[in-house]
């Protein structure tokens, strides 16, 4: 049960328009009071338990997202809030968009909506931690993702 | 002081806390909570697909099926408004979060389109 | 034996304690900002899952740093209660806060490197105010043993006011609260991330957050000593100060570790040293 | 039996001295270690030798060999006088020129008008055991360090001038032995004007401007506490007839003779590089790390100080003694706020040191027991720690190429013993339970009576704290950028490692030298002791306790709990965290920047130069400095 | 040697990915590169594909923020193009859409730049108050964020009676609770010490950086799109221009919550007047020529370009928002900054990188 | 349906005489608003957009296929992030960048080349 009583959160921003984001900021602001269920937004992914993504993912983003997953210790979930972070969205077939999250990283549940209300995100939360929990029993580890070699700028 | 008469006043009222999920407080009416598809009277036409932006809807004659990908649509009612049968319809309740939803609804009856319907 | 049975009473009981206080904080906060807040037992939660978790690290050495800051606080809280040597009590403390500046920078990150360094100036800022408290003591009692402090029967608060406000904005600092949380911040969102403790994760983590609940005793212990010949009224003073620094924390935005050095060196010290010197010349002892 | 001992000490340095011309370069190591195993046998001796005689040994020199050593003596004098004048004049060094004049001067008054002595006296008390102990012990591990420094040093240099290097660094500990062992103030003079020479040359040892400059302000200065040591040879013989330096405290009371000692102090003052005088000792820095090691750090600026504890019993409790306790911390929170704003470790030590002589000073001024004990303890525990610093600080310079603070960022990473040496170091400097710690404490405590005094220690003790964290995080963390080449040598690695060794053992035994070696010693000097019982692993005074065993205990602990949960939390490596966007290929440090490429991030360390930089404080330094040496003159003669 | 510390994109007080590459030599910032491209998405090629209907949902996601006024002002870019006169009631609706946009966006600037700062419960306090004008936009709109509330032709949805009593006496609640935070802004010691001649741009300066909206007005310069003769309705509502002379932080912030007021009155001026009658016309055709359209958003100024050819897609669309003309000005004001102002400095210009890099 | 067209606009002919009139604008108190940045007959047509006392000014361009033009960063800095913008999308080369992302201020390496071109 420790883990599903005390989910820290990072909040990962790739290519959303805000509108995902300032709902997710939302969660944690006194109406909706996340913390209520012991989340945290915690600034390091060092010490994040749910990964929160919003927004589609880009070409120059899709290294941060990477980085940031390989980074959250085990057990980890990954939370992906609004249309744009679940399927690309309305954005999905832009130039520079790649799409959903779930193209580049595990997802383990999604939350509907454009922009989705913080009362979702509070689902999305809550359904993350029983993710959680599972993982933990199960000792289900996310796997390292590869940054593919074309993804990492030649002239590096 | 202006923060100390601020904090001090919400030690003294209730928290401003919606205890969401133990207290759900009802949706607005006007709330764009989810698209509700009736399909009785779909003549398949495919406005709606073409009406909408993310390209949420499909709809294939063939198979006589619409389809709806949940967590591409943005609630912009598009395609309600531009349903010439208004088939479809918003509700105020949420589309469920968790794992990814698409409505696929095989359409019962289809009279062949007639002509440009009228209003 | 006694002392055996106290120790150990004071390794189990101490971060219950603070691992209640935290909670408090936390549930104070919450509520002086108009929310519910997390459950009162949240820190322990939160520790809980931490050893629960993956032991992410980015050198090998790094959680020894933070195994050194726990027992050194440890050690710290023990001499205190055992009513040791109080400028000693400050030296073993120094121990503790150099290992985790020093776990800090030893990560390597640049946030926490940044961080670390602040923490270093910060030292700079509180160290003189707590020595000078052990030399109120020493002036007051005539040893800086906390034995014969405690043997007195009259408040050390009479005769050093200065001081305990000096060691309010002290326990401030230590506590890491706004005004003063440049160099970490119990949330994240600073322009150094998370400060000195950005690269640890897991069990890592949760030494350090333990070694907070010991030092959350140990801060508020030394608060407790300005009325140690009441226990009493010596917690309540404890208490009241901890409070104190939740609402200052509340209605201060964060300050600069530049301002916090100026603040310390010219008013605390000052004030502190007026103190000092009106013992000097009064030759008070404490009754 | 001790007068062999005493002439050893003194001639087979010379011999050494003699050995090292002699011999080809290729010999040098197993000169220098055959130089360390005799300085450590001929150094315990001496100690073993006191024994039977309750710890302290005198001895005169006889009748009949007497006049022929005054007359060596005698012509030694001269001989260093006219160095002086010599290289001053070639090197157009006008105000050495002209204090060596004065000098010379002074030199012939006294041959002219001070009786000369029939005889002159050893005196071999605790306190001298303890300095013969640093010299012939830590002295000669440096002088072993070098044999394996000094090539390198002198290849990127282009520099052969091995020989002199050696032969002074030899002469100097001679010099030095005789130093701590004479009581007779002639001699000691000679001795002290030995030791100024030999600094010179080793400072100006590169031959380069910087350094023959800085060796001359060294001499210069140094020249300046020579003519008031002189003085108060002069004062003290025509007026009082005291010819020993024990005589200072015993033979007339102490108001009397308080002008002379206060020049005496202030010629220890020089010598220590206290603050109006500390330029020399950072214009020193620019000679091999060897010679600062030896010369600075733990030897020749410890014989001001030695000087000065020497004289307690003249000033303890008077107003002199105020003066000196007060101009002593301020010297030492003075010099930790310079160090605080110095990026150059030399440049740190050298601040270090200067602070830590006037700590020692301020305890020395405040003439209590337990002061007193503080500033014998401090030079014994301060003198290992700083040689350790300044040789790891060498070899460091040696791996990585600079003496830069910030550069030695992450060299726990490409050498890890070293590092741990140097960590072990400065942890020895600011932590408890090492030796510099307890004696900071002990001061403190002494000093909690004086209340300058004691606000001075206090702040000085943050600045400390603040300077060296700085320095042992940096070292301690873990990246680098530097190429780093170790050079695994044994005699680089064995002197760092016994000293490091030293610090822990002394550390740990530190209650048994305090009872054998510091309380006998104070007694001699105060004819009180303090009440301090080592019961339980505590050193427990009248107003405090410092539990170091208890420390140690916990140290060990710790590191046992990290090794147990080790296996528990297996630790599983990462990269940064650099905001997502890392370089995981080549370098985890780096990130991608705004222009698509990779690029290195990096942190420095606040120096504070706008608050503590030297520009700001040394000119402050220097005016408080003189204020307070005019004031402890004033009071002397008033 | 400096410091050097990437700052972001993944960064926790960033509210959005940017980077900003950052050398610090002695605690103070020396040297900027920012760099963008994180939430690039390409909106302006998206008219080969959507329709000009359409496009107005892809530039409310230019920007979840002011998402409602990029909606407006595109409607009435290609308004322009068709040349139509909208009815005026659907003007009013749109001013009372793009003023709550207005409070509700300055409110959570200013938590977030509370936030910046390290006051987390001022943070907080100014979020508890921005849900009530949430409430009010949801119920108006149908969304919390996202309002779709203007569509080319009109508005797509109307205020009902009780909406607008429920907004007249929401507004009510909200101005003594603005005046609340406003005293801390205004007097906290701390929070002063922190912005008080922060980040200064000479009213010259920041003329010349072109700089948009609250950041020229903090520096002195009357300019405010909801002036120009683009939008009489404004003129009618009597507005005021809100400036502050310092062109410091402090200053910025201030303009900015007099924003607030001066948007609490508009609403209550519009609704005062809100005339009676249809609430779109219908448009028909395709577009053709080219127009410029400008709006005050509540960072600065937003500039649409649009051109028709004729057919259901446009030719060209182009929108300069108002960060990508404040992000300049980051060059000029973060150099001699100390590193823990960097947060408030980059704050203070209200970022919106979503809609820099559309 | 008329032609809509932006008024107050004036055409110039080589880029010298823009860098010119740019000065000049900058020297009347014109704020820097944005430059658009159309394709046109092979090339690409620049109009720049300025502002002064709420009045909207134009300059339009023609950059023929294979032109450099110049970056007018160097009179109003501003401009360089709209003229990297569009070095990004349309793969022209403006000579003179205050800060050259060259090419690289929105895509990245294996992101599409010139989207809009
Ligand atoms: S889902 Fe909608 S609100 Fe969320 S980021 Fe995408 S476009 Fe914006
Ligand atoms: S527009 Fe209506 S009738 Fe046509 S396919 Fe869609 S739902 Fe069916
Ligand atoms: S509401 Fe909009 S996005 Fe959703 S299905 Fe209908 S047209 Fe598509
Ligand atoms: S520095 Fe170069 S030239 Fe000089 S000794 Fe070394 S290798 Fe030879
Ligand atoms: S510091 Fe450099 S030049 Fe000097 S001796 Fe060492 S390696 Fe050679
Ligand atoms: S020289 Fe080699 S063995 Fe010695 S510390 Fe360095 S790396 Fe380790
Ligand atoms: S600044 Fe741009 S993107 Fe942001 S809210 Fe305003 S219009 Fe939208
Ligand atoms: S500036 Fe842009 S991204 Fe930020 S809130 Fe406004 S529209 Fe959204």
């Amino acid at each position: 049960m420790s883990l599903a009583k005390s989910p820290w959160i990072i909040h990962v921003n790739v290519n959303s328009c805000n509108g995902c984001d300032i709902e997710v900021v939302a969660c944690l602001t006194p109406l909706y009071d996340a913390e209520r269920f012991g989340v945290l937004n915690i600034g390091t992914p060092k010490q994040a338990d749910i990964m929160v993504v919003t927004g589609s993912v880009n070409y120059k983003s899709v290294n941060v997202l990477k980085n940031i997953y390989n980074q959250i210790p085990d057990p980890k979930v990954v939370l992906a809030v609004g249309a744009c972070a679940s399927t690309g969205g309305i954005f999905h077939d832009c130039y520079n968009v790649i799409g959903g999250v779930d193209q580049v990283i595990p997802v383990d549940a999604y939350v509907p909506g454009c922009c989705p209300r913080p009362e979702a995100i509070l689902d999305g939360v809550v359904a993350a931690l029983s993710i959680l929990e599972e993982k933990k029993k199960g000792n289900i580890k996310g796997k390292e993702v590869k940054l593919k070699g074309n993804e990492v700028p030649s002239n590096a | 002081m202006g923060m100390l008469n601020l904090v001090l006043a919400n030690v003294s009222r209730k928290p401003a806390t919606r205890l969401y999920p133990f207290e759900v407080r009802a949706p607005f009416k006007e709330f764009k909570g989810r698209i509700v598809f009736n399909p009785d009277n779909c003549i398949l036409c495919g406005l709606c697909q073409k009406k909408c932006p993310p390209d949420a809807i499909t709809v294939t004659k063939a198979d006589k099926t619409w389809e709806l990908n949940v967590f591409r649509c943005i609630m912009c009612t598009e395609c309600v408004n531009g349903c010439p049968k208004d088939c479809i319809s918003i509700s105020n309740e949420r589309a469920k979060t968790g794992a990814k939803e698409f409505i696929k609804i095989v359409v019962p009856k289809v009279d062949t389109p007639k002509a440009a319907p009228s209003k | 034996m006694n002392n055996i049975l106290l120790a150990v009473l004071v390794l189990i009981g101490a971060p219950i304690i603070g691992c209640l206080a935290s909670g408090v904080d936390r549930k104070i906060t919450a509520r002086l900002q108009g929310r519910v807040g997390p459950p009162l037992l949240q820190p322990y939660y939160d520790v809980k899952k931490l050893l629960s978790k993956d032991n992410m690290v980015v050198n090998a050495s790094q959680n020894f740093y933070a195994v050194v800051y726990l027992v050194f606080i440890i050690l710290s809280l023990l001499m205190l209660v055992f009513e040791q040597d109080f400028l000693m009590i400050i030296f073993v403390y120094t121990v503790a806060s150099v290992a985790l500046i020093v776990g800090g920078m030893s990560t390597g990150s640049p946030y926490a490197r940044v961080g670390s360094s602040r923490e270093i100036m910060a030292i700079l800022s509180y160290e003189p105010v707590l020595i000078l408290y052990a030399l109120a003591i020493y002036l007051l009692t005539g040893t800086f043993k906390l034995s014969a402090l405690l043997d007195k029967s009259s408040p050390l608060l009479m005769y050093t006011p200065l001081i305990f406000i000096a060691m309010i904005v002290v326990l401030n600092i230590k506590l890491k609260k706004s005004p003063f949380d440049y160099s970490t911040s119990h949330h994240g969102h600073q322009e150094l991330v998370k400060g000195m403790t950005t690269e640890y994760s897991g069990p890592g983590f949760a030494t350090i957050e333990i070694a907070h609940f010991y030092e959350y005793v140990f801060l508020t212990g030394l608060i407790f000593l300005f009325w140690a010949s009441n226990p009493i009224i010596g917690v309540l003073i404890g208490i009241i100060a901890y409070l104190l620094v939740i609402v200052i924390d509340n209605i201060t935005a964060r300050v600069y570790w530049q301002w916090m050095l100026k603040l310390s060196w010219s008013v605390l010290l000052i004030i502190s040293i007026v103190n000092i010197a009106f013992l000097y010349v009064s030759g008070a002892q404490l009754a | 039996m001790i007068e062999n001992t005493v002439m050893l000490l003194i001639l087979v340095p010379l011999l050494f001295s003699l050995l090292f011309v002699a011999l080809p370069k290729s010999l040098y190591k197993i000169l220098a270690w055959a130089f360390f195993i005799i300085g450590v046998v001929l150094s315990v001796t001496l100690v073993l030798d006191c024994l039977p005689t309750g710890g302290a040994g005198a001895f005169d020199v006889s009748e009949s060999s007497f006049p022929m050593l005054e007359n060596i003596v005698l012509v030694l004098e001269v001989l260093v006088i006219l160095f002086i004048l010599a290289v001053s004049a070639k090197y157009k060094n006008w105000p050495t020129l002209g204090l060596g004049i004065i000098s010379a001067a002074l030199f012939a008054y006294t041959y002219a008008n001070v009786p000369g002595a029939e005889g002159a006296s050893f005196n071999i008390d605790q306190f001298s055991q303890v300095m013969i102990l640093i010299v012939n012990i830590v002295g000669t591990a440096i002088i072993l360090f070098a044999t394996g420094y000094m090539d390198i040093y002198e290849e990127h240099r282009h520099l052969h001038r091995q020989k002199t290097f050696y032969f002074t660094m030899s002469f100097f500990l001679a010099a030095m032995n005789g130093l701590v062992m004479v009581d007779t103030l002639g001699w000691l003079f000679l001795f002290w004007e030995i030791t100024t020479l030999c600094s010179f040359v080793l400072i100006s040892y590169n031959m380069d401007q910087e350094g023959i400059n800085n060796g001359f302000r060294a001499l210069a200065l140094n020249l300046v506490g020579g003519i008031t040591f002189s003085i108060a040879i002069i004062l003290l013989s025509t007026k009082f007839n005291i010819s020993t330096l024990s005589g200072v405290g015993t033979d007339a009371a102490a108001a009397a003779v308080a002008l002379p000692v206060a020049l005496l102090c202030i010629a220890g003052f020089a010598k220590s590089a206290q603050m109006p005088f500390q330029s020399w000792l950072l214009g020193a820095m620019v000679a091999p790390t060897p010679v600062s090691a030896l010369l600075h750090s733990s030897t020749m600026v410890n014989a001001g100080v030695y000087l000065i504890v020497k004289l307690v019993p003249a000033y303890a409790n008077t107003s002199l003694g105020t003066a000196i306790a007060v101009y002593g911390s301020f010297t030492f929170v003075m010099c930790s706020a310079l160090a605080l704003s110095q990026r150059n470790a030399k440049r740190v030590l050298a601040y270090s040191t200067i602070a830590n002589l006037g700590l020692i000073i301020a305890s020395a001024g405040i003439g209590t027991p337990l002061a007193v004990a503080a500033a014998i303890m401090l030079i014994l525990f301060h003198a290992i720690s700083k040689a350790l610093l300044f040789l790891c600080t060498g070899e460091i310079e040696h791996t990585i190429g600079s003496r830069d603070i910030e550069d030695m960022s992450g060299l726990i990473k490409k050498a890890p013993l070293l590092t741990t040496l140097a960590a072990l170091g400065m942890v020895s400097m600011l932590l408890p339970p090492f030796g510099v710690l307890l004696t900071k404490w002990v001061s403190m405590e002494a000093a909690s009576s004086n209340p300058v005094v004691i606000v001075f220690l206090i702040l000085g003790s943050a600045l400390t704290t603040v300077y060296y964290a700085k320095w042992l995080g940096t070292i301690l963390s873990s990246s680098m950028d530097k190429n780093a080449v170790p050079h695994k040598k044994p005699e680089t690695y064995f002197p760092l490692s016994f000293l490091g060794l030293a610090i822990v053992v002394t550390s740990i035994f530190v209650f048994s030298i305090y009872h054998y070696f510091i309380e006998p010693q104070v007694n001699i000097l105060l004819k009180a002791v303090p009440t301090i019982s080592g019961q339980a692993g505590q050193f427990t005074t009248e107003i405090g306790a410092f539990a170091y065993a208890a420390i140690f205990v916990v140290l060990a602990l710790a590191i046992l709990i990290y090794l147990a949960t080790k296996s528990m939390f297996k630790p599983r490596m990462t990269s940064y965290y650099m905001c997502g966007e890392n370089n995981l290929e080549r370098d985890r440090l780096m990130f991608r920047n705004g222009l698509c490429s990779y690029e290195k991030s990096s942190v420095s360390n606040i120096y504070l130069q706008n608050t503590f930089g030297e520009s700001k404080l040394t000119t402050l330094g220097y005016a408080i400095s003189i204020i307070l040496i005019v004031i402890a003159l004033a009071g002397g003669v008033l | 040697m400096t410091t050097v510390i990437p700052f972001g994109p993944q960064h926790p007080v960033l509210p959005e990915p940017v980077s900003l590459k950052l050398e610090i030599d002695n605690d103070v910032v020396v040297g900027v590169l920012p760099s963008l491209g994180y939430v690039h998405r390409g909106l302006e090629k998206f008219i080969d594909t959507k329709d000009y209907n359409q496009t107005m949902y892809i530039c409310e996601r230019i920007c979840g923020i002011c998402s409602g006024i990029h909606g407006i002002t595109y409607s009435r870019a290609v308004e322009k193009l068709f040349d139509v006169e909208i009815p005026e009631r659907a003007q009013y609706l749109r001013v009372i859409n793009s003023e709550l946009c207005r409070i509700h966006s300055h409110l959570l600037w200013l938590g977030l730049f509370a936030d910046g700062f390290g006051f987390e419960s001022l943070f907080y306090e100014c979020w508890k108050y921005r849900e009530d004008v949430l409430d009010l936009l949801e119920r108006f709109t149908g969304n919390r964020v996202i309002h779709s509330m203007s569509k080319v032709g009109g508005a797509s949805r109307d205020l009902t009676k009780e909406q607008i009593d429920q907004i007249l006496k929401t507004l009510d609640d909200l101005e003594p609770k603005v005046k609340n935070i406003e005293k801390v802004f205004v007097n906290n010691y701390t929070v002063k010490k922190r912005l008080v001649g922060l980040g200064v741009m000479s009213k010259q300066l920041a003329y010349e950086a072109g700089t948009a909206g609250p950041t020229l007005r903090g520096s002195g310069n009357a300019v405010d799109v909801r002036n120009t003769a683009d939008w009489d309705i404004y003129r009618d509502l009597g507005f005021k221009t809100a400036t502050e002379k310092e062109g410091d932080c402090y200053g910025r912030t201030k303009v900015r919550i007099d924003e607030i007021y001066e948007s609490i009155k508009l609403v209550r001026n519009a609704i005062s007047k809100l005339p009676d009658g249809e609430i779109a016309t219908r448009v028909k055709g395709f577009p053709t020529g080219e127009a410029i359209m400008r709006a005050e958003q509540p960072r600065g100024e937003v500039v649409y370009y649009v051109k028709g050819n004729g057919t259901k897609n446009l030719e060209r669309l182009k929108v300069r928002t108002p960060t990508f003309a404040n992000i300049p000005s980051l060059l000029l004001m973060l150099p001699g900054v100390k590193l823990a102002d960097v947060p408030i400095v980059v704050l203070t210009i209200d970022p919106c990188i979503s809609c820099t890099e559309r | 349906m008329p032609d809509n067209v932006i008024q107050n606009i004036t055409e110039i002919k080589s880029m010298p005489e823009v860098l010119k009139a740019v000065e000049g604008m900058k020297g009347d108190g014109y704020r820097y608003v944005t430059m658009i940045c159309l394709k046109a007959n092979e090339g690409h047509e620049l109009i720049y957009v300025f502002e002064k006392d709420d009045k909207l000014k134009h300059l339009r361009y023609f950059v023929k296929p294979g032109e450099k033009p110049k970056s007018v960063s160097g009179i109003y800095l501003c401009a360089l992030l709209i003229e990297n913008e569009y070095q990004d999308l349309f793969g022209l080369t403006f000579e003179g960048l205050a800060i050259d992302y060259k090419g690289h201020l929105y895509l990245t390496p294996n992101s599409p080349k010139t989207p809009l071109a």
